[in-house]
């Protein structure tokens, strides 16, 4: 079920993925699935609890491998590839539970990020005054999320939300071509919510998003398209007005409360 | 519905992280078939209130009773043997279990609780799936068997944390039915829940927490009068 | 919630603390052989030197190895050898010694590391004990004779190894340079990846770093270090013989860090030179020294898991932290 | 007097809680003791002291001690020296500080040849006289056909090595050899070969613990019964005490004493065994021998300085309760007459350790290699 | 006589029973330990010794006290059952909130004070234990003469394998107990015992280990060093079947017996590392083990 075309030059499609299959001892997780996310989009991925979303994600970013079914990154054929180069190639994930590294500072989370791109991930000949280099960037990075001012705490000594919030911040350290979310504001506060959202929204400028989120607010306001899966399969796709009308979606997701 | 005295009486209880200091004197009530909710924000001490009520805490001070007993003084086991059950945070479903055996593991502490088949009933995706391992559920579903498997046991008490996180709004719909059925049936309920619209639909009552207190306490009938201050601490 | 001691991060405060410590180290050290009989002290400090290899494992990346006695005890059979038989100097030798541990590392890294914690624990302790029997039945490490009568030979070509002081100071010059190097790499770009390894492996992965290659490079890091502690053992005693590569020698090593703290530069120090001594002192006790190691892990493991110098700084710093 | 320090130190150097603390152990420290109080507790006028440290088995441990006991402790002489890596390694540092050392414990040859010592002493036994007491006289005694089990390291191959010499020069044959594994705990599958195999005599070249499975497994599959003997080459009357007549009955072993061999050796015994509650066996009483040849150099020389004791203790006659006929090669090896026993079955067994039944003397000269054979540098050739 | 690789077929099927027989060992003694492992989250490195235990048990029974096999065959595991309920009650129990790594540290040193104590008091020769009158003898099966002893070791070995397999798999109980192992405090917050039933588990994985320890008395020489060794041998049986799976431990363990017991018919000196070296491709091939939940 690919997306129609919008008007004729659409953004090109940086991850996409066709006929993504996944069984789990006899039970078919995902199936059939195809999915083409594209560059400076927000692309939600919503469906009841079960559907498959996180898994999806988990073959997305190699996490699992597919039974069947192929995927591609920036024209890379990624099916076979590990998880620790498919995120080099620039597809980044955040967790459904949050990650982060909770005994290390703030600003130690993010620089650890930065030195692989930075070059400084395998020197373990140099004192740790090398990293001083990525300071400035990581402050900048945690200037721009809303956090340079607890940058000296430590991560795990963070509340629910903000902890989100700097994972969302290690991520973009890596510059990533794709980003993943997957349910980035659950379990967040209301105060934190807007605050993510404006988030995602200014780094999706120049990158695709694909996240999972069960806030339909949230997806109504952000997502420029919208993928429903139902029982491992693609039940529809359009954008949120196309979606929330359809009398399926309604049935198997959205119930029939304004929720 | 409420009768004289409370079914779980709260006073001053404070609790401890090691050595942080997580609860600074809850005070609250809960009487007979009534559902009642726990809101603030993140980290407040929420999920700490409810622990400690059960016992999972284990430095812990104050006054817990419930139905004319004193929990301070049981070990954790006993507790729910006084019909109390807990459903936590982070679901608690076990990953060496099927799902059948997720269901009937809490032991059955008294009469009046479901049969298997009426939770089947209640949760179609749990029959379909209930050979297979506790965890390879989805989030979602993991949050149903979490909240089913308490009903099984008959208690008369239920402290729920957080239901809805992560549930499809279909599903949270029809937690929020449960809810309402489980009421009838004379269920005593304390919540804790993030889901302000969730909550107001479901609770008799609210207790509004800030830096590991109660500050506030009202029936749903004053929730509009006290929109400012729930603004104010809740920024809904 | 788990209380990981095991695993917990040093702390950061303990920084100023350690170097003080440190200085008076190395100055207790520099003077000793005048007070305390200089084949212990020299023995102490290559035991030492092994227990901080180990710890650079367990400590900053938390992995309980079983098997480090296969790179000592190995590294310790690869230098006698070349020394012996095929006559090589002293530095040579060590280098062989350090290489071939190395590559022991290598290999029993590549099987262990695809698992964790008592896992690990076990793999390596089995494929040690393969190591053991390995060097049972090959005819270079002599059986149960061992590689005796190594000459110390001339260090570099004009050190005289065979004069006491001399020894000693290369010894102790050796031990300092390899503890450097722990600490180095345990303060460097590549460990600080190694601690968000330990902290969150799937978000180190999800980061884009390959795990496995890092944890394999700090396996092969403290192998190589713990063979460089072997090397010089063999020089030291000149001989090398089956003792070292058995398991038993793999708990010692546990024990000696556990002792004086987990994840403290100075803890297995100070956790060998007690190890070591108490093996001496009851040696002539008629108390069986068995029993007395393993009530030591029970009591450490019991009541003083942070060991000794963990213990200190818990007490130092507490103050400063409040 | 010439006696340094003025007094005579001996410190006893051996396993007290390890594999092989059976062998001397505990006991080996007491038969010294006893040595030195037989000899009165003085030599040319000075206190005569033993000092004794269990080396667990770890050579570095035992060459810090040995080193510590000659610079610092003014010990005279080490002996005992449990297991051949810990022997060789203070064999060595001994002959660095110009030190007497007696070997009572350990089996290798090497002592008295390529790394021997010009103060450095083999009493008691090694592998060489193992092999030709129990392959040798067996053969004579008709087993001529052999099996081997073997342990799988230097020291089982030499044992084995050594005794196919002597089966195939007294006209026996070899059908055959199993190698297994140290420190297997199951012997049966070996047995089962050794047993197919149809030869006469099964020889366990193994040690300790290893043969006294080995031996205790045979009897439960009947091999002695089913007419095959088990030789085994080396094992000692401690250990046959702890496998019991039962599972040992038929066993035939190589020893240099047994406590019911003479009267001198029961008297011995029966004082050792007020002190112990054990009788000596051949590991004790060698040091026992070992202490009391050493005291009487040391007599003999009217000083405790090295050269000169070890001058004596190369051209005196060992004549004790330990063997009547031992005389002291150049190599440093003590040759005297072994003995091929037999253990008896619990029927013929008639009071506590009563437990072998004498079979053949092995002449010194057999049972132990020469200075020429023995391939030590220092020994006249 | 028909015959494989130069062996006749009937002296291999002596050597597979033989096999069979050690697998029993490794079945039970690795069974021990799957079920604390799996129940409590500690490698018990004192199985050894506590198998070891079980013999001496056994052996101090008939002599100080004249009590026979076939009591001892009671009493024994019972004793070291009792043994590590005091043990897992005074220490152990202390160390479930702390990673797992301090529960193996614990029981490491466990072992050496057990075997330090043994070899102080009975030194290391070993003492006899003679094969119960009603055993003793073989039976000569045609192609090899068996001890009826060692027939009635795998026949008991079998019973206790699945008999606790059945308990911990199939029964209401085992579910607590593998729930407990996940969340002990959760299951307890539901209203189940678990301290009492992580003891009881503890004392359960001891008495199969002094089990093992009784019966293998009349075969083994009982000796303090009977379980040090072998119980390495015993992890990696563990590790091959998957940690913490009972059933992987019990098949694992008769598996590794045969392919041990025919190592010593066609390449003997190898036999003490087939198990690693299987161990070393299982761990290629199948990081979990054979028989291991969590991939
Ligand atoms: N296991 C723990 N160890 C130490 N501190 C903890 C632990 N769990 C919670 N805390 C701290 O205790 C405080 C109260 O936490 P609690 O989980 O009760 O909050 P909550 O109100 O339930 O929040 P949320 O809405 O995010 O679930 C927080 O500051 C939290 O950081
Ligand atoms: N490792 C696994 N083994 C077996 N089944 C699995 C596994 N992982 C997921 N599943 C099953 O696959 C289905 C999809 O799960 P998934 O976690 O992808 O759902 P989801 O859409 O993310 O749901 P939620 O919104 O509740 O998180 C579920 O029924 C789940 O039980
Ligand atoms: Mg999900
Ligand atoms: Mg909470």
């Amino acid at each position: 079920m690919a997306p129609p075309d919008l008007n004729g030059n659409e953004p090109r499609v940086v991850l996409s993925a066709r006929g993504l299959r996944r069984d789990f001892a006899g039970f078919v997780a995902v199936r059939n699935v195809d999915l083409d996310v594209r560059h400076g989009n927000i692309h939600a991925l919503i469906g009841p609890n079960g559907a498959g979303k996180t898994t999806v994600f988990n073959l997305l970013t190699k996490f699992l491998a597919p039974t069947n079914g192929r995927i591609e990154l920036l024209g890379h054929d990624i099916t076979r590839t590990s998880p620790a180069k498919v995120a080099r190639m620039g597809l980044v994930r955040s967790f459904q539970i949050s990650a982060i590294f909770p005994h290390l500072s703030v600003l130690d989370n993010v620089r650890v990020a930065l030195q692989r791109p930075g070059g400084l991930a395998v020197q373990f000949w140099r004192s740790l005054a090398a990293l001083d280099r990525l300071t400035p960037r990581a402050v900048e990075l945690l200037r721009s999320v809303g956090l340079d001012d607890a940058r000296n705490r430590l991560a795990g000594d963070l509340s629910y939300g903000r902890k989100r919030v700097l994972e969302i911040a290690t991520t973009l350290a890596l510059d990533p071509k794709v980003l993943l979310l997957d349910e980035p504001m659950a379990g967040m506060g209301h105060e934190d919510v807007g605050t993510v959202s404006d988030l995602i929204r200014s780094v999706a400028k120049d990158r695709a998003v694909l996240m999972v989120e069960h806030n339909l607010t949230v997806v109504a306001d952000l997502c420029d398209w919208i993928t429903v899966m139902q029982r491992g399969e693609v039940l529809a796709a359009g954008d949120y007005a196309t979606v929330s009308r359809d009398e399926r979606v309604k049935v198997a997701y959205m119930g029939t409360a304004d929720d | 519905m409420t009768s004289a005295s409370p079914l779980l009486a709260v006073r001053g209880l404070n609790a401890w992280y090691g050595e942080s200091h997580a609860l600074h004197g809850v005070d609250l009530e809960v009487f007979r078939g009534e559902t009642v909710t726990l809101l603030g924000r993140n980290g407040v001490g929420k999920t700490t209130t409810l622990r400690a009520i059960i016992g999972l805490i284990r430095k812990r001070t104050g006054q817990v009773v419930f139905d004319g007993k004193d929990l301070m003084r049981l070990p954790l086991h006993r507790t729910a043997h006084q019909g109390i059950g807990f459903v936590p945070e982070e679901r608690g479903i076990f990953a060496t279990l099927t799902v059948d055996e997720n269901l009937i593991l809490p032991p059955v502490v008294a009469e009046g609780g479901m049969s298997v088949d009426e939770i089947f009933d209640l949760f179609p995706n749990l029959k379909e799936r209930r050979n297979s391992p506790g965890t390879r559920l989805s989030g979602g579903e993991q949050q149903m068997l979490a909240i089913a498997r308490m009903l099984r046991t008959g208690v008369k008490m239920l402290l729920l944390d957080e239901p809805t996180e992560g549930l499809a709004p279909v599903i949270v719909q029809r937690i929020g039915e449960l809810l309402a059925t489980l009421k009838k049936r004379g269920m005593t309920i304390l919540l804790v829940e993030q889901n302000f619209r969730f909550a107001s639909r479901v609770a008799d009552r609210f207790y509004l927490m800030e830096h590991g207190k109660v500050v506030a306490g009202f029936p749903t009938g004053e929730l509009a009068d006290r929109m400012t201050l729930l603004h104010e601490v809740l920024g809904v | 919630m788990a209380e990981l001691t095991l695993r917990e991060t040093p702390a950061r405060t303990s920084a100023r603390l350690e170097w003080t410590l440190v200085g008076l180290g190395i100055l207790a050290l520099l003077v000793a052989p005048f007070l305390v009989y200089p084949i212990f002290l020299m023995k102490m400090l290559c035991f030492a030197l092994f227990a901080c290899a180990f710890n650079l494992l367990l400590g900053y990346t938390g992995l309980l190895s079983f098997g480090h006695a296969t790179f000592f005890g190995g590294a310790a059979y690869f230098t006698a050898h070349a020394i012996k038989v095929w006559g090589w100097p002293p530095e040579a030798g060590i280098l062989l010694g350090m290489a071939g541990a190395a590559l022991l590392g290598l290999v029993m890294g590549f099987f262990a590391i695809r698992r964790q914690g008592i896992y690990f624990a076990m793999i390596t302790l089995a494929l040690s004990q393969m190591f053991f029997f390995f060097c049972v039945q090959a005819p270079f490490t002599e059986g149960e004779d061992g590689i005796q009568g190594v000459p110390r030979g001339i260090l570099l070509g004009f050190l005289d190894l065979n004069v006491s002081m001399n020894m000693y100071y290369f010894v102790l010059a050796v031990f300092l340079i390899g503890v450097f190097a722990i600490w180095r790499i345990v303060n460097s770009p590549f460990g600080m990846i190694l601690r968000s390894i330990r902290e969150n492996e799937n978000r180190a992965i999800s980061l884009g770093y390959s795990v496995a290659n890092y944890k394999l490079g700090a396996f092969v890091m403290s192998a190589t270090l713990a063979g460089l502690a072997g090397a010089l053992k063999a020089i030291v005693f000149q001989f090398a013989t089956l003792t070292d590569v058995t398991w038993q020698m793999s708990g010692e090593v546990i024990l000696m860090t556990l002792l004086g703290g987990i994840g403290t530069m100075v803890g297995p120090i100070i956790g060998a030179s007690l190890v070591v001594g108490l093996e001496n002192t009851l040696a002539t006790s008629g108390f069986p020294v068995t029993i007395a190691t393993g009530l030591i892990f029970m009591v450490c493991v019991l009541i003083f898991r942070r060991g000794i110098v963990g213990e200190l700084y818990a007490r130092l710093l507490k103050p400063a932290k409040d | 007097a010439e006696i340094s320090d003025g007094k005579v130190k001996i410190g006893i150097l051996n396993d007290q809680s390890g594999v092989y603390a059976d062998f001397g152990g505990k006991w080996s420290v007491e038969a010294a003791k006893m040595a030195v109080e037989d000899f009165g507790g003085k030599v040319q006028g000075a206190p005569i002291e033993v000092i004794s440290a269990d080396h667990q088995n770890k050579a570095d441990i035992a060459s810090n001690i040995a080193r510590q006991w000659y610079d610092t402790e003014q010990v005279d002489a080490i002996m005992e020296l449990t297991t051949s890596s810990v022997a060789l390694a203070v064999q060595g540092i001994s002959k660095e500080k110009k030190k007497i050392d007696i070997v009572t414990g350990a089996a290798t040859t090497d002592l008295t040849g390529k790394q021997c010592s010009p103060y450095g002493f083999h009493w008691a036994y090694d592998t060489h006289s193992q092999a030709v007491g129990t392959g040798g006289s067996l053969v004579q005694q008709g087993g001529d056909s052999w099996f081997f089990v073997t342990v799988d390291y230097a020291f089982g191959y030499s044992l084995k090595d050594q005794t196919t010499k002597f089966v195939e020069g007294h006209g026996g044959k070899v059908l055959g050899e199993v190698r297994y594994p140290l420190g297997s705990t199951d012997y049966s599958s070996f047995l089962l070969q050794a047993q197919s195999s149809g030869a006469k005599v099964i020889g366990l070249a193994n040690a300790g613990l290893d043969t006294s499975n080995s031996i205790k497994q045979a009897a439960e599959f009947g091999i002695v019964q089913g007419g095959q003997r088990l030789a085994a080459l080396l094992f000692t009357l401690a250990e046959v005490h702890g496998l019991g007549l039962q599972a040992a009955q038929g066993v035939v072993l190589t020893e240099g004493f047994y406590w019911d061999r003479d009267d001198k050796s029961r008297e011995f015994a029966q004082r050792f065994f007020k002190r112990t509650n054990r009788m000596p066996n051949m590991i004790q009483a060698a040091t026992y021998s070992a202490v009391t040849q050493y005291l009487k150099a040391i007599d003999k020389a009217g000083t405790d300085e090295t050269e000169a004791v070890a001058k004596q203790l190369h051209s005196m006659p060992v004549n004790d309760v330990f063997t009547a006929n031992g005389k002291v090669q150049s190599d440093g090896n003590m040759v005297h007459d072994m003995y091929l026993y037999q253990v008896k079955s619990p029927a013929e067994s008639t009071k506590e350790w009563d437990y072998y039944k004498y079979l053949a003397t092995i002449p010194g000269n057999e049972a132990f290699l020469s200075e020429k054979e023995s391939g030590c540098p220092t020994a006249v050739q | 006589m028909t015959m494989i690789f130069g062996i006749p077929v009937q002296a291999l099927l002596g050597q597979l029973l033989v096999g069979l027989i050690n697998g029993s060992f490794y079945a039970m003694l690795s069974l021990g330990l799957a079920v604390i492992f799996g129940l409590l989250r500690v490698i018990n490195f004192a199985h050894g010794a506590q198998y070891m235990l079980g013999a001496f048990v056994g052996y101090l029974l008939l002599t100080h006290l004249g009590i026979g096999y076939w009591p001892a065959l009671i009493l024994s595991p019972l004793i070291v059952g009792v043994f590590g309920i005091v043990v897992e009650r005074l220490a152990l129990s202390r160390l479930y909130d702390l990673d797992p790594l301090y529960g193996l540290l614990f029981t490491f040193g466990l072992a050496l004070v057990l075997e330090g104590v043994f070899r102080y008091y009975y030194g290391v020769s070993g003492n006899p234990y003679t094969v119960p009158p009603l055993l003793s003898g073989g039976t000569n099966l045609g192609f090899m003469f068996l001890p009826n002893y060692r027939g009635w070791v795998v026949v008991a070995s079998l019973i206790v394998c699945f008999g606790t397999w059945a308990l911990i798999e199939k029964t209401r109980l085992g579910s607590y107990l593998r729930a407990a192992t996940e969340n002990p405090r959760l299951v307890q917050a539901f209203g189940v015992n678990v301290p009492l039933l992580l003891t009881l588990t503890y004392g359960l994985g001891s008495a199969l280990a002094g089990l093992a320890g009784i019966l293998a008395a009349p075969i083994y020489q009982v000796s303090p060093l009977m379980g040090s060794d072998l119980i390495i041998v015993v992890f990696a049986v563990v590790v091959v079947g998957g940690m913490g799976s009972i059933l992987g431990a019990i098949v694992t363990g008769y598996m590794l017996g045969l392919a041990e017991g025919l190592t010593k018919v066609f390449y003997p000196e190898a036999s003490n590392l087939v198990v690693f070296v299987i161990m070393a491709i299982v761990l290629l091939v199948r990081p979990a083990g054979l028989f291991g939940r969590d991939a």
